[in-house]
């Protein structure tokens, strides 16, 4: 195990009370655990409160534009499978403005651990309501609450077989750290969602709301992650009881695994002249 | 007559394509020059398209009026091309599919009948036939193109490939019988092999040259030919190639290869570039080296997604949110865009900024003839801080604007990129007077960069009154234009300008002082260059010869566009 | 029933023996049947092939950008909801381009009929990979085939609660019909994905490919729609056999309902001068 | 001394913003003029932001610098902004927070023990404090701030309200108990209320008025200030409000309610424009009317998303394939925007595309005091078809460019809108000579437009040999600035530009006519209207003062900035 200060970054701005302290403590721990060096990890993030945690912490860097965290780390990966990546987004970043690449990363399969901060609320730009958002949430552009039911996107994940799923719940630190342990030891696309009250803008989804709700996938007899038809049930389960824990695994090929330049070592090692003679012969 | 133009029309799917390359080939390897255009529409099968293969003895690197020879693989061909025949003129067609031809003008009809006689043939076959036809019109020996067919056609079985050659030969039999105005039996083949290659493929080539290991992309006509000729040598030369979900995220995977270490390109059309803006503000802000290839077509919006035009300088220069640098280049030949794909690669890792190469659809598809020593090989240039010291700021404060750059997971010390402003390592910052020393710092790179640029092809006599003032691919278009006038002696200067931004201010101001009245000419309705050459030197069109119709410039359009101003 | 030669649009530029051709004519009579006029339907499209049927057709038109269909579709119900929407999109511009709008449109529910024309490639663009063709599928860009499998669109539609979902397939020409009709007939989001061979650019998918798989769901003793757990077993079922038919139907609540201005009707009609004196109250 | 500038600062959760309001209403309705200018870091909690109110009697349209009166609700704002303090000054902290006041500086320091004794209060209660010694400080009675702080903090309970009555109440006693150099006891109240309402206020304001009905968007700083202005009233005035996925959404789903025939407007900030620019080219080629707001911030990328620039004018001039028609206008105060937000949707539907409006954080968020009869009905203008006859061609072409317009389901005809060049039909075509009239067409739609735009307000003396140019949201502390220089005899001109496209190049060039030289003011690197102005009527800038470290012009910088070119 690595010491825990070994990690620290610059000052947070976070309100006191945020859940994504208890977030960034628990990724901490894992990493010293795993015993990953800073230099080892490359986090990309992109905007949003949570799109700062790797700010918060010490680590290789990309924190990029709202939405597009996936399309970097992936790219990331497929330029140096050595590094090990982290994605780090907000349910608005990542459910929202960054939609479609969650869906072209279930397929994909690249070696990433996607950490989604879901709060159920758009934090950083002040409380409207993000696809999480329970259906009547309220903010200022919805004062009537919003009209429609939140996105089920872990659901979304099993249905694309995404090849390691997981929710964690900030209030439960152990679990949760456990949960970044499994996600970052899985190889290919893993999606851990967390659970992460918002103490300024989300005052329905709260520390209590949620703690009445969830409960642990590992107390359930019998229940088995590599079950699909199981796993999708759990993973639409919302509302009076919400399930934390892994929910579904299922081994895949990796994307970096289908270019063979990629064996040969990062990309960088291999930018080199090539012979243009021999390449124009095509066009003799 | 210097050259020849020769059309050949038909349906989308009867083959145009597939034979033209084959011929042309086969004409450069017999020593002739060869200038190839393709005109299609966005469909797969049937209307109308055509390719014109202008051929010459001398260098060609522009298409004109007029055909002098044409195929016609329909009856469409026919009508809509016919006026564009000038005397003596030849109608080479397909006897089942054309019923009419001009009264008074020769001709020579093809059938699979007479050219694989009890062969149960497609029409690829006939038009192998008209290729080898139009080789014995011009008195071109046909087994070069045999040999070209057969490996063409090699993927399709041997029997096809096989009656695809005994077309070719029975159709240049076919036309050896009759009487050509045309012969070039003479021409000697030229000392070392040259190449016949488009604009897109020259990039590919220059991009593959310097060491490109990363693309991705999303398909858009017509940057498609560019990403599918790096893709097709791809497992070749170890490149990992990403079609990606969308142009947002081709950009920003793009952006994360290269900040990974990668040698990384990507590219798209207007549509999609409009999608790739916020990328491109990413890429300035994280001062991660990016190329990005915008091939252009007609617009506003979908427009016409496979013509040509120039309508997309103004939007490239300044997409993204506030100032950030760039560097933009506009090659006007194959052999330009090669030699601009290793200098834009160079570049963007020198000065850790995105780099734009705009091309055109007339650009990217025409085949042009070259020499193989204008593909020099080309330099690797990266620039990278070796790094054995602790402490990296990736944004330390320079005077040249350029921070020493490192690698995440290549040497000490972290990489801390972000699209915040940020303090010099790279963590977002509010503090106010950081923001001002980092935005000069990134826009200090553009002087720099300036000092570097120049990328003015000019001709014609220095002190002509009146310089015609041109970009990107209407390079041979204009300078043809300008050689006509200089022959009849109206002197005129010719000022081509592929390294538009930073915008090499003196560079241009001087080559323009000899004229007194200047011309801009480019591919849209309102004068983009024009509007920067206004803006960066002062210096403003007195004429303008603007074409947006969807083809490319000629020589003749431009005369004619000139005519009462020179 | 309406004439058929009512609905004659411009001349087609597809290619002889495309499956959009069936496609066009099985929604012609399915309009015919249900007597909707011209007048009373408005077409939105995106860019690609399938995105040309409009033109064929006579209809109130949109077609628009490439991936887009929906948000201008939604937007149109949104002014008028007395015009009946169809949104028509090929599989790169609804799944690929235009991925996170579907997964809004799930939430949202207007009432828009969605056709796909999924001939598993990206046809007007000439044979590159969408995200539908098969694991394999090999053009220009991967010549070495797509390294990872399909999108599981049916799957996703399932589990984010898309109130009808079917598929149909271009060589079941009355089958088909009969879909469009019930997709038409459908109030709120209704996800119709058909079959459609492209002879030029598909070589894989054929007619004979589908024909050979395609089973019709109504034909499958006691499946039921409404059974979400079974409907998505059946959206996810793809290789060796295909399901065609109403894989899932789900009441919800309307969009358009959540806002109390369209009851007024079109908000055309309500475009006039408001008393700006009462508003500035709000800020003396 | 003419007017007080009252800063009150803290950090992020302190209710720096949520006081400042009903205290700026209190001094207007008590006679005052205030502008009072936001200013905030990108979090919701501690860091340090601050409010500053500038009080006088005469209208105010700008900020100022220098501080005469700092409530200091945290230490961090003594240490940050004590150098601002000009003598007498004083300041008014929390005695809890503040631990240290700079010595020889009258200062009062409140707690809540001494505001609420007994109470158990939040922070709250101590700004409502703070706000009542403002009043006491300032002769100002505190019965209309008491109200209005019922009024805000009603929706928290009436012992919340009461306790921040009763705070103001003690705030004001304490205050009163003071020597003060402040006096306003004098002044009365306006003969008809006045208004206190920031730059989107205004514009939200414009858009219900002329009939909006459609709003749809993404969240992003500063545009959101705008579209919360329109959707807290939406209720009230029949208006659907849809948040969007992303702003790709937004704006098609604007066009789509806008193309059925909804007054639609849409709106964003730099990055969120980004990916707005692929719809601007739709909106363009399928002539659909659009308004779409884009509110500045510093960049490149994400920059600093709580700050204020004018960096995108270029980016959103050109944005967008090819060439194609638009509008751009940038109001410099909330009536301004009021009025050209009128315009703009008035335009948009008269001459079928997008128009833009620019604004930027400072003239968003900052409130400014104007008159009610600033605020006349609007008038809505349609220019719909009423379209009896069959045969309906969206398209058809007219020598204006502008295409009767009909909507689909109203009255007989289909109605059909193509992104491909199209028939006048609106089908879909490749003939190219159909492409070119309707290029000409969208393009001609301009010079009626041009026709109708001017957009200057010019101030000081006409033949002043020096103009100072600006543009947008610069126009209250440029106004300032020339004054100033005027009432010391250095004759100035101030023009400043709201309509900035199609550009008014006449009314532009006959302003300036007077002028030997030109300074262009305007708040980012490059100067953009700079090279606008020159690429438009080749005039250009003899000094530039620009201004980007995220902080809005005051007349002070301007004045140091002129300092020797004057
Ligand atoms: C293209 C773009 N659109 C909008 C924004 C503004 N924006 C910044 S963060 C954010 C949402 C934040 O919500 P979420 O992703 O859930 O993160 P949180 O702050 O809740 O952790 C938005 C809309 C942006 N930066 N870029
Ligand atoms: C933003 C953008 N990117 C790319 C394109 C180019 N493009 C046109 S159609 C198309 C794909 C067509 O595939 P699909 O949607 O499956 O339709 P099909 O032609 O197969 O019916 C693409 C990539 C475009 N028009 N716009
Ligand atoms: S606004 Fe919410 S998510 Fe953001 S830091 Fe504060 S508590 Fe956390
Ligand atoms: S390319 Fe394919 S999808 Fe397009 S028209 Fe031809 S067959 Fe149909
Ligand atoms: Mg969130
Ligand atoms: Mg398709």
């Amino acid at each position: 195990m690595l010491p825990l200060d070994l990690y620290q970054g610059i000052e947070s701005a976070w309100c006191p009370g945020c859940g994504n302290f208890a977030m960034l403590k628990a990724f901490k721990q894992a990493l010293a655990e795993l015993e990953i060096r800073p230099e080892q990890i490359l986090l990309v993030s992109g905007i949003g409160q949570s799109s700062k945690f790797p700010h918060y912490l010490r680590c290789h860097t990309f924190n990029g534009i709202h939405g597009r965290t996936l399309p970097v780390a992936t790219g990331v990966r497929l330029a140096n499978p050595g590094l090990r990546v982290v994605a780090v987004a907000g349910d608005g970043d990542c459910y929202g403005e960054g939609g479609n690449h969650l869906l072209a990363a279930f397929r994909r399969n690249p070696d990433v651990t996607l950490a989604v901060h879901n709060n159920q609320v758009y934090g950083l730009t002040k409380g409207q309501a993000s696809p999480t958002s329970d259906q009547g949430f309220k903010s200022l552009i919805q004062p009537a609450g919003v009209p429609y039911p939140p996105m089920h996107a872990l659901a979304l994940a099993v249905a694309q077989d995404c090849s390691w799923v997981g929710r964690g719940f900030a209030g439960a630190a152990d679990h949760l750290k456990d949960l970044y342990k499994q996600a970052l030891g899985h190889r290919g696309f893993a999606l851990l969602e967390v659970l992460q009250p918002c103490v300024s803008f989300n005052k329905v989804n709260t520390y209590d709301w949620y703690r009445q709700r969830v409960y642990r996938l590992d107390e359930v007899p019998d229940y088995d992650p590599e079950n699909e038809a199981a796993a999708y049930l759990k993973a639409k389960e919302w509302g009076e009881r919400i399930p934390i824990g892994v929910i579904y695994r299922r081994p895949r090929p990796l994307l970096e695994d289908a270019f063979p330049a990629l064996a040969a070592g990062p990309l960088a090692q291999q930018v080199v002249p090539r012979p243009v003679a021999e390449m124009l012969t095509d066009f003799a | 007559m210097t050259d020849l133009n020769i059309l050949i029309g038909g349906a989308a799917g009867q083959g145009v394509h597939s034979i033209s390359l084959p011929l042309g080939k086969a004409l450069v390897r017999h020593g002739l020059r060869v200038h190839m255009l393709q005109d299609y529409q966005s469909r797969i099968r049937g209307g109308h398209l055509f390719n014109v293969l202008r051929v010459g003895e001398a260098s060609l690197l522009s298409p004109r009026e007029g055909v002098d020879l044409l195929v016609a693989l329909n009856q469409e061909t026919v009508a809509l091309h016919r006026e564009e025949l000038s005397p003596p003129g030849l109608i080479i067609y397909d006897v089942e599919q054309v019923k009419e031809v001009p009264a008074g003008v020769p001709s020579l009809g093809l059938s699979h009948e007479t050219l694989l006689p009890g062969a149960a043939a497609g029409e690829i076959a006939l038009n192998a036939g008209a290729a080898g036809a139009i080789l014995g019109l011009l008195g071109v020996p046909v087994e070069g193109l045999a040999g070209l067919l057969e490996a063409t056609f090699a993927d399709k079985g041997p029997e096809v490939a096989a009656w695809n050659r005994a077309a070719a030969q029975r159709g240049h039999e076919m036309a050896r019988e009759r009487q050509s105005p045309f012969d070039f039996s003479r021409v000697s083949p030229p000392p070392s092999p040259r190449l016949l290659l488009s604009g897109h493929e020259g990039m590919a080539l220059g991009a593959l040259a310097a060491g490109l290991n990363f693309i991705c992309g999303y398909p858009m006509t017509p940057w498609t030919s560019l990403f599918n000729a790096v893709s097709l040598r791809a497992a070749r030369w170890g490149v990992v190639v990403e079609q990606t979900e969308d142009e947002i995220a081709a950009i920003n995977m793009a952006l994360g290869a290269s900040f990974a270490g990668a040698r990384a390109l990507t590219g798209t059309s207007g549509g999609g570039f409009c999608l790739m803006t916020e990328g491109v503000g990413l890429a300035a802000m994280t001062e991660t080296p990016l190329v990005v290839v915008v091939a252009m077509r007609p617009g506003p919006s979908t427009g016409l997604p496979t013509r040509t035009g120039q309508g997309d300088l103004g939007f490239v220069l300044s997409a993204g949110q506030d100032d950030s640098p760039r560097a933009l280049f506009t090659p006007g030949t194959p052999a330009q865009g090669y030699a601009l794909m290793v200098r834009a690669l160079n570049f963007a890792d020198k000065y850790q900024l995105p780099v734009f190469i705009l091309t055109d659809q007339y650009f990217g598809d025409s085949q042009v003839t070259h020499e193989a020593d204008e593909f020099p090989p080309a330099a690797v240039e990266r620039f990278l801080d070796g790094g054995a010291k602790a402490g990296y700021e990736r944004y330390a404060l320079r005077e040249s604007g350029i921070s020493p750059r490192r690698l995440p997971g290549f040497g000490p010390g972290l990489v801390v990129a972000d699209s915040d402003e940020h303090t010099p390592d790279g963590h977002l910052t509010e503090d106010l007077e950081v923001r001002v020393k980092m935005h000069e710092k990134r826009l200090r790179k553009l002087e720099g960069l300036r000092g570097e640029l120049s990328g003015i092809t000019a001709a014609g006599p220095a002190d002509a009154p009146l310089a015609l003032v041109c970009w990107g691919s209407t390079l041979g278009p204009a300078a043809e234009a300008v050689s006509r006038l200089n022959a009849e002696n109206t002197p005129v200067r010719l000022v081509h300008l592929s390294e538009l931004w930073p915008f090499p201010r003196q560079a241009v101001a001087s080559v323009l002082a000899g004229a007194r009245k200047l011309v801009v000419v480019e591919g849209n309705a309102c004068g983009q260059l024009n509007r920067l050459l206004r803006q960066e030197t002062g210096l403003a069109a007195d004429h303008l010869v603007l074409r947006y119709d969807g083809r490319p410039f000629t020589p003749e359009y431009l005369l004619r566009g000139l005519a009462g101003v020179v």
